[in-house]
């Protein structure tokens, strides 16, 4: 038994150093991985301990950061990279979209990319531009990438590992202003123990009404959920965790219980997560809803100045307002 | 093949070329068909070869072969059974020269113009064709041959190339002869994408074994060689901290022997070279171009004066180490693979729709699974109907 | 009246010459758009009649091709680039989403930039990888762009010059496989005479069910209704013309009316741009809808080679198919 | 500062440095505060400034207040009032000497770091704050100051410079003194950027009136100048068919020079430059940096002899061009400046919420009207309550 309490960033940083002792092909590239740790230290000490071969400080280009993983997959190796912020994964988009999400479809099954890009995302810590963005909707709309994401230390810890020793190639989405958050990580437990990677999970059973979030907006969601109790409501809560393939099985019970929905996320509304997430609920519990499925996003806006992204970010209050709204449909 | 190249490393007397005046280019066979013993680039390194009779008449072989299978492919498709063909008509001295210049432990990263190259990894030249069919995206294990999968995308593999070379000085793969390299295509229009030089910077900062072969078949399409760069292409690689090479690209023999020559050195830890093989793309840019809307006939004539097969053959002629009948043979040769080609192309069955949903994940995914299944069963109901 | 009977293509094509005849800080910029006149020739005779100052044949590099228009722009100038297929594109991404679209709302309005994106989009002509697919998700999700797409010679003629008239950053998607269809274009009607650049149009009435389409599936949307009228069903067909923003009032008004709403696009379900249709028709017409939205899409898959692709793309049985599930709900 | 800089061409009999040697560097002034006479670089072209006392007097004016109000900008992050500021301490002469070497009709790319260059254009030290502040992303008008946006994404800005430079073309406006010309500000880290290397194919293609200014302060936030390049930067630009000059980039008068030499080739239809500064990043990346952590204590201490202001402060003093109240007379400017800057600061008011709905499109967007009415309602219903 070694149950620690620890911040959702040591977390993963734990979960990192696991895979790279499990299996000596893992490797950490990106901008200020190695002696820096990253600019919010995930990869902190590892360098040190696993050497510049497997820790590799990469030129200032994020094309080349994934364009090489790619050779490097190809070459048996299992890459793990690191984008520095959610706003500078774009000039890797056609490395990303075109050729790693292809590329074992191309080959038809002969070429497998066991890549995880890691993408520090999300609002909150007063960046300034291209710091607080939420991309997952651009990733998960193309086909041959899966997304995922952790919203508990727990979930950090594991889900790291689990994405490592995948041979899909995964989009790790890591929501950054929940980096010092804390929560307890039996590290001895064994591998088989864990949830499994691409399952969402119910995170406060419920039965008035259902809100489905994912990464940083799950504690969120889950303050919704307490303050709500003081009206009498008892939401549930569930967590996303995977964004492609979405397992919305226990969004569809859920709402086949609560008759409603809402669905929060931090990247803009429109063909946002939600979107997909509303219309197949729409079409799986048609006959269940009381009410339509209802997004609190942010807006279809550029990210705005630090200032005022408390306004632009779903918060408890906004979550609570679309549940109002639907329970007065 | 193994030795038929040696390179030796000597401080040549010549200064480098300046900027401004005409490149050095390696040459070791004129166009007229005359021999070069041998011949330096402008880092003192000299170039010759020393093949047997066997290897002139294989690599003369070689380049019938690879061009009278892309006539084929090209006659295919004009008569609708492939949906587009990029011939590589005029860029076989470059193609067959650096694709034998590979050792068997090397990794190639071609684009969609390497027929030459995939033909000297001997793979099954049908396998291109089904990607310009549309049956598939290139049937060919790219691991088993050692030559990944054509890249469309411009300048996108370069970047892989150089992952991979990264991960041979990983597994300690380079030094000696068993040393493995990476050699990486592209066109000369490829120069100017961000990925090609972030590969550049890449290989260089991390020493990669990797030969990077760029064939400035003076087009990107319809665009001469002058919307990508005003100075010759090979001086790009200096900037980056490796060497860059001019070779003649439509003689056989100096592609061998630089790219050889580059590869070894990348195999013993000497870090990448760019080649830029100066050629000519003698037809379209694909059957779906046309070129008489950009460029004059009398620049085809030039080149054609160039002709990389022509001029191998004078030689082999000249030196008499064929009689004519060698001629009639390789023809007959090439005469018959083009022919089975054509024959198995037709037979190239259509991909089973269903089988569009296979391989999207190597784990699989529900959601591909559930719209496969759904998909089965719409199809099914339509069985039996005139549909 | 000068009314002639032109092709999609050669629709396009007249309409850039008009806005270059009609300002002067017009460009025309991208790969092989000079003398060749583009792959598919819709620059054809731009360069002879503007010159090389105005037709710019650029050197290969998408990211370049968009991130000079932008400088172009703060000059003063009026780029219209194109990116030579809709697989291309992906290179100029970063340039796209983070500078594009965002420099108007960054510099508070200071700075505009007047750039137009032409891309040639969709499947249908048997060509290889990279070259039939549907980006717009990609850019409808994007705050700061604006999306159009044209599906009639008409459409491709007006929409074109107002495009170019705009001061906003667009992306205008070309169906391809519709470049050859032909039909009737006034091209001395006044500019005035035009449908606005950012409006749906009813393509077709109808009373049973509403097909939502646009672009390459407008045609297909068509031609399932009139296949339908033999079951005795009137549908009526909405061709969307812009997807940022989107217009769906006149969807609401349908669906108000009919009850059954199907969404018909060519870019894979999964956040394509029928989710968001999806989720807002179901939050504004809650009470009419006898059924839920169903999407005839593309699969969650990479665009497949050319043979099968009959299969993968909406065609008009596959759209009958969802009109037949929603009456069945 | 007009006639500040001369520069005249002649064929140095010097050779082209070769790739390996230590590079040579444009200097005027050496760290100890002697003038150098003139200087050449590797093209032969001599460079030498012709300052009135008081432009002297003027360049280390700027370069102190510079630097004071950069540290006051630090403080004030320190205290909570920005969230992030990067600061340019090590840079004040290589930004302060380009900056000057503008002449008013040239446009200037900045990065994130450029406040120097910005100090130079006239615009109020005040709004780069408000970026970093969080309250807008920079508040001076790009085209009325000639001074674009602050660009983070690291690069991108290179390309958009290069347009605009092609645009100055198109206008007519190379040819003569009042032709125009355009500097992209970029770091030694972006030079592995595809948009960087870009920008160089187009600039060289299109003979753009550019000067690339590479201040390369040896890091990339945590990684040294190795992890970019294995030559000197500078070279890069060769390989593209352009001039690549080298300048010891906290030498402001050799800043100022090299500068003004390339932006007026630039404007008389030379094409473009590159330019690399050399010089060091004194402080942190940023205020969310911590270097210790890669870097050692006598790497600063080295550099910190090569002050950019002390060896001014050094040549003024020796020249007798001042006397010591001058020194003390700018410190007090600086202080004030600063001083000034503080108290504005405390008082940049925050944002009303409602106007991030603005300045989306130029034509506005019915979806974001909804957006915002929605929210204004929204809002307004904790109006009055503890909210
Ligand atoms: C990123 C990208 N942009 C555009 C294209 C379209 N395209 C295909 S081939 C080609 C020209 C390539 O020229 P070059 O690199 O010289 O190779 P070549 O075809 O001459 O062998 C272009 C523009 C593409 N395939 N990929
Ligand atoms: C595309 C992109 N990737 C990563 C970053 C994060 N980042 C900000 S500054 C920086 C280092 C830049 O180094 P350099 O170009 O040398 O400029 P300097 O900060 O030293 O002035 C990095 C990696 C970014 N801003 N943009
Ligand atoms: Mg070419
Ligand atoms: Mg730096």
């Amino acid at each position: 038994m070694a149950t620690e309490n620890l911040t959702l960033g040591k977390a993963l940083t734990m979960g990192l150093r696991k895979a790279m002792e499990d299996d000596p092909k893992v490797l950490i590239m990106g901008e200020d991985v190695g002696k820096l740790g990253g600019v919010f230290r995930i990869t902190d000490g590892l360098q040190k301990d696993f050497g510049e071969e497997r820790v590799i400080d990469t030129p200032l280009a994020e094309s080349g950061i994934v364009g090489t993983a790619i050779g490097l997959a190809i070459r048996g190796y299992r890459p793990v990279c690191e984008i520095q912020f959610d706003g500078f994964v774009y000039p890797a988009y056609d490395q990303i979209v075109a050729q790693v999400a292809k590329m074992h479809y191309r080959s038809q099954g002969k070429v497998r990319l066991p890549i995880v890009i890691r993408i520090p995302y999300g609002g909150g810590i007063g960046a300034v531009e291209h710091h607080s963005e939420s991309p997952e909707p651009y990733f998960i709309h193309t086909a041959g990438l899966k997304v995922v994401t952790c919203a508990s230390p727990l979930d950090a810890y594991w889900m790291t590992q689990q994405a490592i020793a995948s041979d899909d190639p995964i989009i790790f989405l890591e929501p950054k202003r929940r980096y010092w958050e804390k929560g307890d990580v039996d590290t001895s437990a064994p591998a088989s123990s864990a949830y499994p990677l691409h399952a969402s999970r119910v995170a406060r059973p419920g039965t008035d009404a259902t809100l489905v979030a994912y990464g940083p907006m799950v504690k969120v969601a889950l303050d919704a959920a307490t303050a709500a109790e003081e009206d009498g409501r008892d939401l549930e809560v569930i967590d996303l965790r995977t964004l492609s393939p979405l397992d919305l099985t226990p969004v569809y019970e859920s709402v086949r219980r609560t008759g409603r929905c809402v669905v929060v996320h931090e990247a803009p509304q429109t063909l946002g997560t939600g979107a997909e997430i509303a219309s197949r609920v729409t079409e799986e519990c048609f006959y269940s809803l009381e009410s339509p499925v209802l997004r609190v996003t942010g807006f279809d806006i550029p990210y705005p100045a630090a200032r005022v992204e408390e306004e632009y970010l779903p918060d408890l209050d906004r979550v609570l307002d679309a549940v109002d709204r639907s329970f007065g449909w | 093949m193994a030795k038929g190249a040696t390179a030796s490393r000597t401080r040549s007397t010549r200064s480098r070329a300046a900027a401004s005046s005409e490149p050095e280019m390696v040459q070791l066979l004129t166009p007229d068909g005359k021999r070069i013993d041998s011949a330096r680039d402008s880092y003192g390194t000299e170039y010759t070869v020393d093949f047997t009779d066997d290897e002139y008449r294989g690599l003369y072989r070689d380049m019938v072969v690879v061009r009278r299978l892309d006539a084929e492919a090209e006659a295919l498709q004009r008569q609708g059974e492939l949906g587009i063909w990029a011939s590589l008509k005029g860029q076989e001295a470059a193609q067959v020269g650096s694709g034998r210049a590979l050792r068997p432990q090397d990794m190639a990263f071609p684009t969609y113009r390497e027929h030459g190259v995939l033909y000297c990894r001997g793979i099954d030249p049908i396998m291109p064709l089904g990607l310009f069919r549309g049956v598939d995206q290139g049937g060919w294990d790219p691991n088993e041959f050692k030559f990944q999968m054509y890249t469309i995308v411009i300048g996108a593999q370069t970047l892989h190339a150089t992952g991979y070379a990264m991960g041979i000085n990983k597994d300690g793969k380079v030094g000696g002869d068993d040393g493995e390299a990476v050699i990486a295509y592209f066109g000369d229009g490829a120069t100017s994408q961000g990925d090609v030089n972030e590969s550049f910077v890449w290989s260089s900062v991390y020493n990669a074994p990797i030969v990077f072969f760029c064939q400035n078949n003076q087009y990107a399409i319809s665009e001469p060689i002058e919307r990508q760069t005003r100075v010759p292409l090979y001086q790009r690689a200096n900037g980056f901290g490796f060497r860059g090479i001019r070779v003649d690209g439509n003689d056989v023999l100096a592609s061998y022997a630089v790219t050889r020559a580059a590869l070894d050195q990348a195999r013993s830890g000497e870090g990448p070279t760019l080649i830029e093989a100066y050629t000519y793309r003698m037809g379209a840019h694909t059957t779906s171009d046309d070129p008489t809307r950009y460029r004059l006939a009398n620049e085809l004539e030039e080149w054609q004066a160039k002709d990389p097969i022509t001029r191998l053959g004078t030689y082999l002629r000249e030196q008499k180490l064929v009689d004519e009948d060698f001629f009639t043979t390789v023809d007959e040769e090439a005469k018959a693979a083009a022919q089975h080609l054509r024959e198995r192309v037709l037979t190239l069955p259509d991909p089973d729709p269903v089988s569009m949903f296979d391989h999207v994940y190597p784990h699989g995914s529900p959601e591909v699974d559930a719209q496969r299944e759904k998909f089965t069963a719409y199809a099914a109901s339509f069985e039996g109907s005139a549909h």
